[in-house]
């Protein structure tokens, strides 16, 4: 499998992604485009994982959900990234754009991020016998996903839009920061307890995998986005025009 | 127009309020110790009655009690300024935002610490821990978490102190974000009580105050953007 | 210099609660010194402009200039000439009545913050129950400690909501006559009433909302 | 005078409208939930992640954190009759309050043990313990605590409703008459979980639904004296 | 039969908040069908006394019969025949205004508590705000809602604490119809209001407090 390959197709979709936000009439159809290629990718992935990867060497072929695991939390994070993003956009410049998106984007992220812990879990099942170990890089990406529930559960609260695009700015920094203050500080703690081998030597065919599955979960991150930010938008337009200038018929009290 | 006042002498103005408030229904400071009392005691009476195993987690439960007693104390705080929506008001006096978020975090962080203060006899008592080793470190891990919890405590509860369900939104929001200030303190704290051969003190002090700046600063710069409706 | 500037200058301003529009497109303006009487049905808006104007809230569409600020972005040198008595008092339940007013003195540096205090409660009639927590205060004293607290603001623009409401008729005349005070000293009132006579003797120009929209100006 | 209704139809028309405004305000139960997961890795961050330990205080934790999420859920159910005085409307409308009292405590009772169910696979998967012996005990054991926290606690909430600093009173008067509750909670649940060599689970069954029954029938006769101003 | 019975019948009353008497030693009698006009200066007690009589809260001292019924040991019996519309509305500001009526209207055994409830609603002027939330509601418009619930509940001693407030010109002048309506319906009227010349025309008998103590009747 050469790396070229993969690298070209992970450009051609962040080229897809800029082109979307750029070039206004390319978005009726592009996400069309990213979908196909994201379901043909994604018909690679199930080859490459299930059969051409060779199997993990401590490993049975349970082992092969890695190559899902980990691409779908690595997207999560990309979608807190962004959510963040329009956060400080937002408090910049008012603007119901960033707050859609803000939506969209925690809301895949949650869950790209739940089904990475939950296929995490039931890796964790067959290889370590247990569904959840206090290991630092679970408690983390676990503490980060209640975080960004609680980000959803404040903006469905709230009702008034201005302030619920305001407040959710301001939730989604105070999380995005605390994201890799967290981080350290479990990796730290736990290293004190006990010293558990997780340090992957990742050799070369599977990290191709990885890299592909990578990409693919990137097409379906965009496509999910997209989706979900149309959704946020036609929610909004309803209460964004402007009342007519004349009175429909003068209202009774 | 009248002279205008600093942003310290308004946050001090906002902070002596919420004292004169707590002075007068008192109580909250009591119950709070009362309400966290309980809770070692709990922590104790559902752990079971193993003494080393207590005494092991001696400093968790203590950081544990502290946090809830938190929510509770962060929640009435601004349970006061929601009734008759007194916190517009007293942006419309004017007093500008950032003021009252000083005196809010600093109001809270000195309930939080005279709290801990007054809890850790109880801790010894309990679980028979002793405070021999470093006492004055002791006291600064107490000073660096009361603040830590209050920074991002004081941004949250000022917003769910307008949400619906705001009870229930409180920890929702503050949890996840307190965990590496939880961490960092329960160790700091079991590490001037017990032995510290790796001399990790030091690293967890110089997290916990990284995390009071940090938050502090994020929270002076966002709570404008809340106090004030859109 | 000062009739010429414009206390109140709304240009096309819309407010939307959720998706219903509390106010819709209006226009108007006030000259400073000159009073408005602002009347209209049961939840045709009142309240929600005179929040917009006090600056406690912002239109969510058009431009609304106080005093010859920008509400919104220019609201922290607005603040300290406008004052609003609205239904929601502002006040701390649990401070007493001059504790209340002592705070927003020493908020506002008003010199000599004690004796201030001291006279406007007892120019209110609440100097009897100075010490008693707000909690323990009826509706009409509620409103008195109000007024007090606008009283002490001097504002240039004075903002009353339904000032007469709950007051007892000695209170209501008292009412009146601080208001032909305050016009005296040159500040503009913008005052929301159901008592329409009342108003329009206050007052000298009149604005009408119906269901969030201009319906007549006098 | 129209027809008067029976104290069962009037409980069920109090549990009805909670149930509306719970759903108007939605994702209590939601938030909840995750607060009570919160509070689970909490405990853990608290107490170091050894599993062994972590697996013998599991049925500790769990109550723990239904305790916590209890004290949240209370005050909000009592938060919304406190506002406008709803709680002296319905009193007046009139509605007896020993009906007020039984809505409400089924109401609240019916939360917790919702909540308990969705908690039990958490705590099984985060702390490694198994269901396997007696599932069905377990889920009694569950719905008994359930009312059990929600007899006193509704009694309690309505105090603090009304007293000043009600956020921090609710646990200093709940929590000490909730030891017993809790003790028998932990044990009881763990006997359902580990082997119970001495047989002692039906002890401690008998000693939590004593509880239950004792307290209910304290609050229905103390209630209508709290739910009434004198 | 029922104008020889007394609506209310106060023996020496007295309530006491904290070590304030908010009314001391008060006796009056207002006879059924009749209606008493209720004054006084701003915390002179005219709400504590309308708590009273509605059984929110009851006398530190003395006997208040209400209806017949004495108003501690007998409130079970007397409640379901009196109603309040007070400063605080008894409303859940999470439930809509129709859910707060039906509520009621179903704790009332109310027969066809669904139609009851429109047309109150359409009475009140809020059938176009039938499904928002209370909390979304101006000050009149909760205003209005209590009224439709005091009228649901069709009282034969209805209690008004300053039920003109916050109403608008045309809700004062339907909340007069209302009053003259129960009256003549037999119902009894207890009337707390500022507007003195309004209270006059509707009532017979007049109560003017002075500090928590009965000044003149007429
Ligand atoms: C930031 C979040 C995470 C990242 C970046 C991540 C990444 C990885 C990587 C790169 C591996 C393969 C390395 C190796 O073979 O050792 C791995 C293995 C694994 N992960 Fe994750 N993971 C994350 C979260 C989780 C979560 C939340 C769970 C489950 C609850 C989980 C369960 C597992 C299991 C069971 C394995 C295999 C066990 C092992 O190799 O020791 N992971 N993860
Ligand atoms: N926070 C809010 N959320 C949703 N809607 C609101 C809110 N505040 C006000 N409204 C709506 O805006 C409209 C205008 O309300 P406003 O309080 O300004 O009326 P008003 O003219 O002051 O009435 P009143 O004479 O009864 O005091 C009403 O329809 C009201 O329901
Ligand atoms: N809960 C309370 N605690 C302490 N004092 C109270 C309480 N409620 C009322 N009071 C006091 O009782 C007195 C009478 O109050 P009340 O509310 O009955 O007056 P009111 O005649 O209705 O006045 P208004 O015209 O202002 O509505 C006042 O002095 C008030 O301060
Ligand atoms: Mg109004
Ligand atoms: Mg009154």
């Amino acid at each position: 499998m050469p790396a070229f390959v993969t690298f070209t197709l992970l450009i051609v979709v962040l080229s897809a992604v800029v082109a979307h936000v750029v070039v206004a009439k390319v978005r009726p159809w592009l996400w069309k485009l990213v979908a196909a290629l994201g379901t043909v990718m994604l018909v690679g992935l199930c080859y490459l994982g299930l059969v051409w990867a060779p199997p993990e060497q401590y490993m049975s072929n349970v082992g092969r959900i890695l190559y899902v695991h980990v691409p779908h939390i690595w997207v999560a994070l990309a979608a807190f990234t962004l959510n963040v993003g329009c956060g400080v956009a937002y408090l910049l410049k008012k603007s119901w754009v960033t707050d859609a998106l803000a939506e969209a984007s925690a809301e895949v992220g949650v869950y790209f991020g739940a089904a990475g812990v939950a296929m995490g879990s039931i890796w964790a099942r067959p290889t370590w016998g247990v569904w959840w170990d206090w290991d630092p890089r679970l408690i983390s990406t676990t503490v980060m996903l209640l975080a960004y529930v609680g980000y959803l559960a404040l903006r469905s609260f709230t009702e008034d839009p201005e302030r619920r695009a305001t407040w959710s700015s301001a939730a989604a920094i105070l999380s995005y920061v605390s994201l890799p203050i967290v981080w350290y500080s479990v990796r730290w703690w736990n290293s004190l307890h006990q010293v558990q081998s997780s340090t992957s030597t990742v050799d070369k065919p599977m990290g191709q995998v990885l890299l592909w599955g990578l990409v693919t979960m990137l097409c379906w991150l965009f496509v999910f986005i997209v989706k979900r930010y149309e959704i946020a938008r036609s929610r909004q337009t309803a209460a964004m025009e402007l009342p007519p200038l004349e009175a429909p018929r003068p209202e009774a009290a | 127009m009248t002279p205008r006042l600093s942003l310290v002498a308004a946050a001090w103005l906002v902070f002596r309020k919420d004292l004169q408030i707590e002075w007068r229904t008192r109580a909250r400071l009591t119950a709070l110790l009362f309400f966290s009392l309980a809770t070692l005691l709990l922590f104790s009476f559902a752990m079971g009655p193993d003494i080393t195993t207590l005494r092991a987690h001696a400093p968790g439960y203590l950081w544990l009690g502290l946090l809830f007693a938190s929510i509770l104390s962060l929640g009435e705080s601004f349970r006061v300024e929601s009734e008759n929506q007194a916190l517009t008001g007293l942006v419309l006096t004017p007093v500008e935002a950032r003021a009252i978020f000083l005196g809010k975090v600093f109001g809270n962080a000195a309930l939080l610490f005279l709290l801990s203060l007054v809890l850790l006899p109880v801790t010894v008592a309990l679980y028979d821990v002793e405070l021999g080793r470093a006492p004055h470190l002791l006291v600064l891990v107490l000073l660096l978490g009361a603040i830590g919890i209050s920074a991002p405590g004081t941004v949250y509860s000022a917003i769910s102190a307008n949400a619906r369900a705001r009870d229930v939104m409180l920890p929702l929001l503050l949890f996840p974000v307190l965990v590496p200030l939880l961490l960092a303190a329960v160790s700091a704290t079991k590490f001037t009580l017990q032995p510290d051969p790796q001399e990790q003190l030091a690293s967890w002090l110089k997290l916990l105050t990284a995390f009071d700046l940090i938050y502090l600063s994020v929270g002076f710069l966002l709570f404008p953007r809340i106090a004030e409706e859109d | 210099m000062l009739s010429s500037q414009l206390a109140v200058e709304a240009l096309d301003i819309s407010k939307r609660f959720g998706a219903r529009w509390a106010l819709s497109r209006l226009s108007f303006s006030l000259a400073q010194g000159r009073s408005l009487l602002l009347t209209g049905h049961n939840g045709s808006g009142k309240t929600t402009l005179l929040r917009l104007i006090a600056t406690a809230s912002f239109p969510t569409a058009g431009t609304l200039k106080v005093l010859g600020f920008d509400s919104r972005s220019q609201r922290a040198e607005l603040r300290p000439s406008v004052a609003l008595v609205s239904h929601a008092s502002f006040h701390y339940e649990d401070l007493t009545a001059a504790q209340n007013l002592l705070l927003s003195a020493r908020l506002l540096a008003v010199p000599q913050a004690h004796q201030t205090v001291t006279h406007l409660l007892e120019r209110m009639g609440l100097a009897a129950r100075a010490d008693s927590p707000v909690r323990q205060f009826s509706a009409g004293m509620r409103k008195r400690l109000a007024i007090a607290r606008l009283l002490m603001k001097a504002p240039k623009l004075a903002l009353l909501d339904e000032p007469f409401g709950e007051l007892d008729p000695a209170g209501i005349q008292q009412m009146e006559g601080l208001i032909r005070e305050l016009q005296g000293q040159g500040t503009s009132v913008v005052l929301a009433t159901h008592l329409i006579e009342q108003g329009l003797t206050l007052t000298t120009e009149r604005l009408h909302l119906e269901g969030g929209r201009k319906a007549a100006t006098s």
